[in-house]
């Protein structure tokens, strides 16, 4: 059976030239970056090169402004909290969007649970905020920003550059979450006017378990986890390297394939919507039209559920995800699909492809072959449809 | 970490020992901080003849150590007196910034041990 | 130029069949354990495997008692921590020991910036704590106990079994720091008594970047980062699949060879002690002489420095690490060191030696070749030797 992988926004593979990479520091080179014999300057070397290769994919001024992580959730608890915390004298106003992934979400709920305030702004039926509404909600208790670069369910990408100048503007310190649209779009700290960006490897073509943060240098920040004094004693505990090595290749190789990729993942993805569109009824786009990740397809099909259909196309070597309450165990679907005004049954049915560098255009065919009978067949089964 | 130039120095030491009877000896640092630094020093004519060093303490401390000890030799006092903290760093060609209090350390011995000769002479 | 490894308490090099295993997932197997469909299935079961063997490795009842973190550190923070901000209500006050790693002495002092009070017992000459001291020092505020199973830089084995019993009669929440004796000395949970453990991959010829909290069931907790349900709610962040197959992979192989490698390392270990101690004048054997873990040793080489002797010795190909103030660049050298009741002076000249499963009976012979005259050169270099 034909096998397709659509579902890059959870997690991609590894890129073989970062696997390689990556594998000679697991099997050849073990050092402890923080030994002082040869051993371990060998991996420090690895690290800070690593270091630099996230550096100049994002535009920082310096490597002493990235910090490796774990993972973006814990990428993004270091932003959020670590700000937080060490704000707390300035203020304990927090702005953020419903858009946000719950690494950000989370992070927030527990600064209410310790006596912030946050501020949550909804989304337009595209899943946008603009930096209007965050002017707005700004109070001079305000010490920062949370808005993420580009959405991983519905693909919208929001107007960071123009947030972070009302950010600037009023001396706020700004962070985005750009898990989704690093190697996708472009990335420029400098450019957005970000303070703190966060990203993770296994969202690139890097593996899973790496991350980074990346701060200004010169941001009011606290470390929120202790131990030794490792990533210039923000982040401790011994390094990745194999990780942190795999990082930085696979984000150096993302940026230079970002611009071809984009042209020809985000032809496919126009032709998806207009095929789908037009040959399934009673089916909805999600996320903004045009202003949406290239290689991000996003649907609510009335009448059915997320979770059948992607047992179903999985049963026909299709990789999807839904943002159906089914597929997570929980009782609530997505909060962003109910965030741009769709009902939660509704949203039950949402569907989520997203394309990445090895998909085809056979792969393409395959699925407009595939979805439509799917579909078909689970409206027949279901007690909602007209049909 | 280190340079080539400190990797040298450090595995090659010039100068190591003391010198008996020295017409100035310095000594500085402080075992429980981990460095010390002891500089003998002949003089003759105003031109330092002989330097020899004993250090206790890291690799950038040996190698600022040997090499001050380069740089003194057959200066005059006066001239080995300009020798400065930043002037050792420099001719390892850089020290880690954790390591740069380890050639102050360097500097101040020489000076410590060209004093003492001074104050000999004038006694 | 012969190239002998004697720093495996620092970090260990990746097994070749932790290494294939591993490998499998970053080339092949890269689904997101948190995804429905099979890509995901597939990564969850590897996980959920890994789990069994963590478990199975410790003793623990069930691998719901498991969760895997970034690194011993990150699970030393979640355990202590977690544990404290849960039992806040309870009481405030913390019992460790001077012995702990930074890893747990830092998060002790974040608590107590934060308003909770911790003792730190002092340490006997061979860096011993007993279960009486533990005793004396419980207070009906005591919420938590964390004492490590073996010392990282001596090599000591405290009596973890008897301090668990002393934490079950006071009914206080008992944490060990397990990183340095698993794989290498008996660690099972119920023996020892303990409510958490934890350890780390990278010490048991695993990757670095991985790490294990073992949590008995019923224990108070809450967690200290924040995101997506992974790990049962304990650890957010998208798992790192390869890195936790590893973990499981190499905890079973270490669990394994343990009793003969510690037979075969021991041999070596009180051989080197022996002639160490006979071949050079002005030595002191750090930590205790017997109850110590079978492949580390550990002097003080009067009158001279740490590091340069490391220095010395990697010019020679050999490993070792040194708790000198001048190998970390700050101005105080080990803090356990100075417990046992060393003057700063003589712990500067620290050496720790702590032997893998690679090393065989002619690595043992290079180094007692080429140590005496290296510290015979540095002592003669030293203004503080008679010589
Ligand atoms: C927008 C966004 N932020 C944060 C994360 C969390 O990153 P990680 O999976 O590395 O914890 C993800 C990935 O799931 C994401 O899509
Ligand atoms: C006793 C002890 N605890 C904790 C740690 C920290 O573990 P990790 O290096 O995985 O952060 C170490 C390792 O350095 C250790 O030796
Ligand atoms: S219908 Fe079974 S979980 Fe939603
Ligand atoms: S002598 Fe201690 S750091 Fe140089």
């Amino acid at each position: 059976m034909r096998k397709v992988y659509f579902d890059h926004s959870a997690t991609t593979p590894v890129d073989p030239a970062v696997a390689e990479e990556m594998i000679k520091y697991i099997t050849e080179h073990f050092g402890n970056p923080s030994s002082i014999h040869s051993w371990g300057r060998e991996a420090r070397k690895a690290v800070e090169k690593a270091r630099q290769q996230v550096a100049t994919a994002i535009g920082a001024s310096s490597i002493g402004e990235i910090a490796f992580t774990s993972s973006g959730t814990e990428a993004a608890n270091m932003a959020i909290r670590g700000v937080a915390y060490a704000n707390r004298q300035k203020g304990n106003h927090i702005i953020t969007s419903a858009a946000e992934h719950s690494a950000v979400l989370a992070c927030c709920k527990q600064l209410e649970r310790e006596g912030f305030t946050v501020t949550v702004l909804p989304l337009d039926q595209y899943g946008l905020v603009t930096a209007q509404q965050v002017a707005e909600a700004i109070t001079d208790k305000t010490i920062l920003i949370s808005i993420m670069h580009a959405n991983n369910e519905i693909g919208t990408i929001m107007p960071i550059k123009e947030i972070g100048e009302v950010a600037r503007e009023n001396k706020v310190i700004f962070h985005t979450d750009a898990v989704q649209s690093v190697g996708k779009i472009p990335v420029n700290v400098d450019e957005l006017g970000v303070n703190l960006l966060t990203l993770s490897g296994h969202k690139i073509y890097g593996p899973k378990g790496i991350g980074a943060m990346y701060i200004r240098k010169g941001t009011f920040w606290q470390p929120i986890t202790f131990g030794g004094g490792q990533e210039r004693r923000r982040r401790p505990g011994t390094e990745n390297v194999a990780g942190i090595v795999a990082l930085g290749k696979a984000i150096e190789m993302a940026t230079e394939r970002m611009y071809n990729d984009a042209q020809r993942l985000s032809g496919y993805r126009d032709r998806l919507i207009k095929e789908v569109l037009e040959k399934i009824p009673n089916t909805i786009l999600t996320g903004h039209p045009q202003n949406r990740l290239p290689n991000h397809v996003s649907f609510c099909f009335r009448f059915i559920e997320g979770e059948s259909m992607l047992l179903m196309l999985d049963m026909k070597g299709i990789a999807i995800s839904s943002g159906s309450a089914c597929t997570s165990g929980s009782l609530e679907p997505s909060h962003v699909l109910t965030a741009i005004g769709l009902s939660k049954e509704v949203a039950h049915g949402s569907l989520r492809l997203t394309m990445g560098k090895y998909n085809t255009e056979e792969d393409i065919e395959y699925f407009l072959e595939v979805l439509p009978p799917v579909i078909e067949r689970l409206r027949a089964m279901s007690p909602l449809s007209e049909g | 970490m280190y340079t080539e130039k400190v990797m040298d120095h450090f595995s090659n030491p010039r100068n190591v020992g003391e010198i008996e009877n020295a017409d100035g000896a310095g000594q500085v640092g402080n075992p429980s901080c981990g460095d010390i630094m002891k500089i003998t020093l002949k003089v003759e004519d105003n031109i330092i003849k002989d330097i020899k060093f004993k250090t206790f303490g890291c690799g950038a401390a040996v190698a600022t150590s040997s090499m001050v000890t380069e740089m003194a030799m057959g200066k005059t006092i006066e001239e080995a007196l300009q020798i400065t903290n930043k002037s050792v760093a420099e001719a390892l060609e850089g020290l880690p910034p954790a390591k740069m209090h380890c050639s102050n350390l360097a500097a101040d011995a020489l000076k410590a041990a060209i004093e003492d000769y001074l104050k000999k002479q004038n006694a």
